[in-house]
């Protein structure tokens, strides 16, 4: 896929229809302006990261990205649809095809740990036997199984964490959004994670990382063909081969 | 939704939803306390109501049994006087019966004055005519105005000004009471409106996780109403329970204490309170429903 | 810490603690709602406990008016027997005064059977003595057999059999009164206690906070004491402002209206409901402060 | 200081009056033992991490460390003075003397994070002026003078996790323990908050970290006598030479 980078600091990958497309947006929570002039395509089957310094907007560009925030000026729009004109209504559908893994990972804290990862299911009425035989293996593969029953104030930090990502990808979306999803985890877990996600990629899905683990981007860019997306001084960037 | 579609979609629905609404908190304890204390409220209000109803009936009637025409005349006149009253009388509008009075009747009137050894006869006491009004009652002044040119010594008391302020009182205290059936509905309204609103305040982290994995706002207000209206029903149904029990409670309705014993339901009105659990119920469902809403709106 | 220490200590203690406890919420809303609508009920329930007292009062007294000895005899002795009997009942205790009516007076009571046209002269009718009761009211069985002994035409009618019921019936009202009183009092003591756990319970993330960096569990109490105290209060002056607006609006005690239209209050006893935010207070405290210790005591 | 490495994995640190002693400490949340004949001994002024893999009990054994649960079996005493005959005010007086970073990090909600950060002075009632320029050079270390006036909720993750260390050190305390406090923190961010610590530990505080990440590990130990507690099958080692 061809890349061009503009000389505005916007990313463009070329191709048909991104599911994620963000153009000329801009976004502030009241005072001076946190992004500015941001465009981002999200083709398809592509893979990227994000980072930037603490508090530089990561979460808040995500935020936009599923439209739990409304850019303050320019146009997002999620699978073709412009995020302005939708309904509440709209918008819950919208978030059945995009899994999220929040920086803080909440849960329904009197429903078990599987229960939780099944809720996207629950939500949109698909729970099915089928799904639950694929609930039992991706509660395996987080590692989650000796804790399948417990309620979520009873894990640890880094189960929390394997547990969001897991209800961010029961429901198989089409794009799966991950904030900081392995700050808590350790190495080799977060490499397995990972393969969670690369797998995920290779089917065609959509991956957006926001990461601040350097170890962790280099780590996948031996394994997939990932870009690196950089926020500073409220502009998104390019980063370049140094990573 | 409309509410009539939310109504329908309420009671067909999907009980799963409910669940993902934590089951306990003190808000259900406020919700089921409040709706109770109301419950038990309403059904004294409502036996006060009732109460004071018959009350007014009785007062109504008993003051009208007690209009009289009073016919004094020289013996000889008397009876024939007496005849022609009561021949008036029965084709006056508005007087159901009239009845001339015996003597015995007449000395019993007259005992707490005379004793009970008067002899009657010897009296030149008058003939008391009893008048029995129905409807609206009579022209009293259109009566007085025959009688005098037909009776010249019957005189009217009709006890109008007597009758008027005590079936006021117990018209303005049935109207107290329907009043405070009023206010403890909007009170039980209002509580529950708070309970709800607390309930999801405190739940924002539910509504923000259903939220994420792609729940509408229909499906989490659902939850919600389900637990508040049903809540508000058991509550409701219990503070019945009590209102009912206490009420079974209070002394049988006694000829001399009056009013405030005659205060317990009678016969078929034992079946009202019943009304007060859906009653509730539906109070509960349409006060979550508008907090749901509300709070969901306003919501990021 | 003791009751006495923690209101002091409350009372003179330190602002700040209030600081920490979120200050707004739909508790706060629940809290003075429930003390403003308790406090309302309250004021119509002291008004009630008050106006039956009044009216037990007046049942009494003009009950007791109206005891009266008939004194039948032949036209001679008439004078003398009505004066034996005066002076029999001076000198009998539980009567505070005796008075023979005079012939005006008991045409006035005959009118309503005879017109107002009677010649009393002309009739037979026995004179009849008023007593007007003290203290517990006089031994009737005691006096029926002096009179029978000195004065043979005299005829005692005591009432006692009228008055009973309707003086417990009084009683009974005002026992409603102050039992709902304490039933109002408790209901909330019990809402005031749910809220204020729905508030701990929906501050655990404020409580860990202040105990994970030193909070005494005395200073973490304080601070939801004080704003659940503040709010009762609150609620119930705007309670007794709106009861106390309501009664004042209710129409004047009206002669002819009986007992519903005296259920204002009179004179200073207006300022009886003053006593009623203080105590909403305290009990807001004292609900809060259980609530608090347990609630604290429960989290880990 | 010498170090005997005892066979049944206990860590000792030979030296007088530990602030934070355990021994043969086990603890279960109910089930099987997480934790089994831990003995641990801070002394005064040392400085260690606390390593293992995701749900190992890291933050189990530092909630143990400053009385938040209680051992199963065997002893704890936090400043000489056992948990178990502590009353709750005695425990609070202890926290005075702990400051801890948790690993979800909480606030008070409505409060400023200026006034969160100075919330161990205000409980402690030593709210003063000269605390008041401490707390501003403090904030601005912590890079969080921009946000001094925002309330918590408004933070980005890794600003929270600033806020509460800031909040943890306020009070100038004996010893620091802190649970991932660099999980959502860019690595420039979390060498600098590393060095406040090194600083505290230099004026004889106490510190223990919980983490995962070995890179901060490294780093640290080019500057400061540090040793690495790994938590593994339900004891506690002492890590070698290979980090
Ligand atoms: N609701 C809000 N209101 C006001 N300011 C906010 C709000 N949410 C975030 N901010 C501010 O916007 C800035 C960017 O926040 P954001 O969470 O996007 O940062 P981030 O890049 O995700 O940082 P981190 O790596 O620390 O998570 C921060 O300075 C934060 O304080
Ligand atoms: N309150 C609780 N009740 C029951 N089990 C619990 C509770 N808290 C923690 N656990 C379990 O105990 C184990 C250890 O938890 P802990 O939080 O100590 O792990 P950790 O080493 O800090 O892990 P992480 O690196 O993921 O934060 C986990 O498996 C967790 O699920
Ligand atoms: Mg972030
Ligand atoms: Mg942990």
């Amino acid at each position: 896929m061809p890349l061009v980078r503009h000389s505005k600091a916007e990313i463009v990958v070329f191709g048909e229809r991104p599911v994620i497309n963000l153009e000329n947006v801009a976004y502030s929570y009241g005072g001076g302006e946190l992004l500015s002039d941001i465009t981002l395509k999200l083709q398809p089957g592509s893979f990227h990261f994000l980072t930037g310094p603490s508090g530089s907007g990561k979460t808040t560009l995500m935020k936009l990205c599923y439209g739990a925030l409304t850019a303050t000026s320019g146009q997002v729009t999620l699978f073709e649809e412009d995020v302005r004109g939708m309904s509440r209504d709209d918008l819950a559908l919208i978030r059945r095809r995009i899994g999220v893994v929040h920086q803080d990972c909440q849960f329904l804290d009197h429903l078990s740990v599987a229960e939780n990862i099944s809720l996207p299911l629950m939500v949109s009425g698909r729970d099915d036997l089928k799904q639950s035989a694929n609930l039992k293996e991706l509660i395996n593969w987080v590692g989650l199984s000796p804790r399948a029953g417990a309620l979520p104030p009873e894990l640890s930090g880094g189960e929390r964490q394997r547990a969001a990502l897991a209800r961010a990808v029961i429901m198989s979306p089409d794009v799966v959004l991950a904030d900081e999803p392995t700050g808590n985890i350790d190495w080799e877990m977060s490499q397995r994670l990972l393969r969670l996600l690369i797998e995920l990629n290779q089917m065609g899905r959509t991956i957006l990382i926001a990461t601040h683990d350097l170890a962790l981007i280099r780590a996948v860019k031996t394994q997939v063909q990932a870009r690196v997306l950089r926020i500073s001084k409220r502009r998104l960037h390019l980063a370049g081969a140094d990573l | 939704m409309s509410l009539r579609a939310s109504l329908v979609h309420f009671i067909a629905g999907d009980p799963q939803a409910a669940r993902v609404v934590p089951p306990t908190g003190f808000t259900v304890w406020l919700t089921l306390f409040s709706a109770a204390a109301m419950a038990f409220l309403a059904v004294f209000a409502l036996a006060l109501s009732l109460a004071t109803g018959r009350l007014a009936e009785r007062w109504g009637s008993e003051l009208a049994r007690s209009s009289t025409v009073r016919i004094s005349a020289p013996a000889g006149q008397m009876a024939a006087q007496t005849e022609t009253a009561l021949k008036l009388l029965k084709t006056t509008k508005g007087v159901a019966r009239a009845r001339a009075l015996d003597a015995d009747e007449q000395s019993a009137l007259l005992e707490p004055w005379f004793g009970p050894g008067l002899a009657i006869d010897a009296l030149p006491i008058p003939q008391l005519i009893e008048i029995i009004e129905e409807g609206e009652g009579f022209d009293a002044m259109g009566l007085r105005l025959r009688l005098a040119a037909e009776v010249p010594g019957a005189v009217l008391d009709d006890h109008t000004r007597w009758r008027r302020p005590l079936v006021q009182a117990a018209a303005r205290l049935r109207l107290l009471g329907w009043l405070s059936l009023l206010l403890i509905g909007g009170a039980t309204a209002a509580m529950i409106t708070l309970a709800a609103k607390a309930a999801l305040a405190a739940n924002a982290q539910v509504i923000s996780v259903l939220r994420l994995v792609g729940a509408r706002d229909s499906y989490i207000a659902r939850a919600f109403m389900r637990r508040f209206t049903w809540r508000s029903f058991i509550g409701a149904v219990l503070g019945v329970a009590l209102g009912c029990g206490a009420i079974a409670m209070l002394p049988a309705a006694d000829p001399g204490g009056g009013f405030l014993t005659g205060l317990g339901f009678q016969g078929l009105h034992w079946l009202i309170p019943l009304i007060i659990p859906p009653l509730a119920a539906f109070a509960g469902f349409v006060a979550t429903r508008g907090a749901a809403r509300k709070t969901l709106k306003e919501m990021p």
